[in-house]
């Protein structure tokens, strides 16, 4: 999905505040929320930590962007468990005295044409390019990278795919590669020649470079 | 969408009173309990980045500790008892005097919980998931880490399952302290790659062309 | 710029409502914003449409996607006064009675390395492919076309080229080109076999596609 | 920074505290007057839709203009008075009954002033800009406008300098209009190309395979 939540590289963003000796929670409401994310997706089992992220880039742009981190995570929480039959909007907008903004639809054709790769395809010092898809579901190669070329410097044991684990898809396994692109490569006002950013990326996410 | 018109007339329930509708409404229908919720928070104040500090403490004061965290991080911090949620996979990332590692999560906000504690609000601020991919250096300097041109500086963004720890530099002066004192030297901020461990007296940082500077 | 502004193909944005009968402005201040914002161009020729654009870019993301059309209007027109000197900041929000937000600043390395195209290169028909640059200024091509192949279907007159018209550049114009773009080629998840994006662009953005 | 922080315990000034502030400054500097700013916002108030549909139902009744009008469609529409910023260079796209153009301005908000008015609400949205490019078929569908799967839909991202206007097809059934009655079937939504021109009594769309809808 080309989402808000897909912020690497965007600009216009102001100054980064510090707040010193933060604390865990700033508020209790935070900590409730917190403990509603891990309950659900650990006791309750409604959803998994795929639909759960979806769910929070679903969001309306301007709400995402502007609310607490922790309301991100009340909002993806609780539309899952509208959308999957645990708790009743309605119910839950009593409750509250008002109205309980919630995540947008999942998009009706939410997976990319991407073919399952049960074995590792890619070894370290591989030139690799990702490939430069735009599903309108959950994917996990963010849009800074894609269509770009970097090199394999690391690979990491197989995990979950989540495009397919957050669509009820396929609950297939991929090793994923740490893979080093040149700033200057993804963005042509950097000169830095030194700097790089390395992402992790599933194998299917990935072809090899010519 | 006239369901949406007239759910736009009505008032929006606070965070708060989404929260408490939320709790109530899956406590009353039988599907968590008041406990489960506690268990889940405090385990959360339970991550702290104390526990990555005491890591990199252990690593500067052991090389043999300190090469199995560069080989194995995850194993390393369970043998410390750290381990859980979000620790399933740690890389730890070892800074050197011409290449300084900085993490981000740009889609959501993911950091190592166990060793680093859940993400402070900077972390999670559009700002910096925007921005430390793009103009590391720009950000760094606005944090007050100057670093010299000839350092490369190497952002590691959390896409995946991995979970990353940066190793920062021992300071110098830092010698004849032990690994407890050490480990009071080291942030969040540094074990996030924002900011350099902390000297104990006055910094010497001319020697790596690295200076921290507040402002 | 990659800019919250540069919105076309991002995911997650509602229903669009159409109001019947509309009128030319809602508010009366609208239509002062309006006013300021032609006045100050036309007659008193503080800055040029070029920086105009730009200006409203800079705002803060949020704020663009919530506000008013005619808020950010008056928000990119004041902050080009401010930074010009016509106007104090000081001295506005002293009168407006409060804080008067305004644009982030212009990068300090604002423009793409584009060589300037005095003659037309293009003709209709020919296939070409958008640079895919990304400079922190101001560009009018926008990202969705960004390294993609699209047809030549029309050569409009030359107009001033934006990019450095907006930094105080060299005041160039160039031949623009409606470019032709298959959806499906632009979006992998689109299957519209017949549609078609068609991006006006100058001719300094375009390089023939082999 | 310090400023920063000064600025954000402020309260912000609304909007029209804002837009006063700034005219009064600019007027007591001398910058501009009074009479400047109502000069531009009645030049706003001339620019209408109704322009836009004026010039259509000419091209709909009158084959030598219609033919002007694609050729040149800047001249064509001077030719009847409309002409001005925004306006310097007009193309005109015509639907036929396969192919169906709709305009947007992804990057802010551009249309063609003197014939076509300053941008409705709907045009100048979020949720218009992001989605009609990608996805127009769906979002013509949800303002109203269902077109068959068979005709193909050209986007027009005003970008540049070009300003466009839709032709809409003639309605069935406008046979006996004269052109004044033929402008009031062409809405600004129809100049657009989000909707189609209204037809004078009930609509017979089955002969192109496109039908009006509105919910």
């Amino acid at each position: 999905m080309d989402g808000i939540h897909d912020l690497g590289g965007t600009q216009g963003f102001g100054h980064i505040d510090v707040e010193a000796d933060e604390p865990v929670f700033h508020h209790p409401w935070q900590r409730t929320s917190f403990a509603l994310m891990m309950a659900t997706q650990i006791i309750l089992r409604s959803h998994n930590a795929d639909e759960y992220r979806h769910a929070i880039e679903r969001m309306d742009p301007a709400h995402y962007l502007l609310c607490d981190y922790y309301e991100r995570v009340l909002t993806g929480t609780v539309s899952l468990l509208v959308e999957k039959g645990y708790l009743s909007r309605e119910d839950v907008e009593r409750r509250a005295g008002g109205v309980f903004e919630l995540a947008g639809p999942v998009s009706d054709r939410p997976l990319a044409d991407l073919t399952p790769q049960p074995e590792a395809r890619f070894n370290l010092g591989d030139r690799v390019r990702v490939l430069n898809i735009s599903p309108s579901g959950h994917i996990r190669a963010p849009k800074f990278c894609r269509g770009h070329e970097g090199t394999v410097i690391h690979r990491a044991p197989k995990f979950r795919f989540p495009d397919t684990s957050a669509h009820d898809g396929e609950r297939r396994k991929e090793h994923t590669y740490h893979v080093e692109f040149k700033s200057k490569d993804l963005w042509s006002d950097r000169d830095a020649a030194n700097d790089s950013v390395i992402v992790d990326l599933w194998d299917s996410y990935l072809e090899f470079a010519l | 969408m006239r369901e949406e018109t007239e759910r736009n007339a009505r008032s929006k329930a606070s965070i708060e009173q989404r929260v408490a509708a939320t709790k109530e409404a899956l406590i009353d229908a039988g599907r968590i309990t008041q406990a489960d919720l506690d268990q889940f928070a405090s385990m959360a104040e339970d991550w702290r980045p104390e526990n990555g500090a005491k890591v990199v403490a252990r690593a500067w004061t052991d090389p043999d500790f300190r090469a199995r965290l560069l080989e194995d991080a995850t194993s390393a911090c369970a043998e410390m008892g750290y381990a859980g949620p979000q620790g399933e996979y740690i890389v730890a990332l070892e800074n050197t005097p011409d290449r300084h590692n900085v993490i981000v999560c740009t889609q959501c906000s993911c950091t190592a919980w166990p060793v680093l504690g859940l993400p402070p609000d900077w972390y999670k601020s559009p700002a910096y998931r925007a921005r430390v991919v793009r103009e590391p250096r720009k950000v760094l300097r606005e944090m007050g880490l100057w670093l010299s041109d000839e350092v490369a500086i190497r952002v590691w963004e959390t896409s995946a399952e991995t979970r990353y720890m940066v190793i920062p530099l021992r300071p110098e002066g830092a010698r004849s302290l032990n690994e407890d004192a050490l480990a009071n030297l080291v942030s969040r901020e540094a074990l996030i790659g924002v900011a350099l461990a902390a000297p104990p007296a006055i910094q010497s940082p001319d020697n790596v062309g690295i200076t921290s500077h507040s402002f």
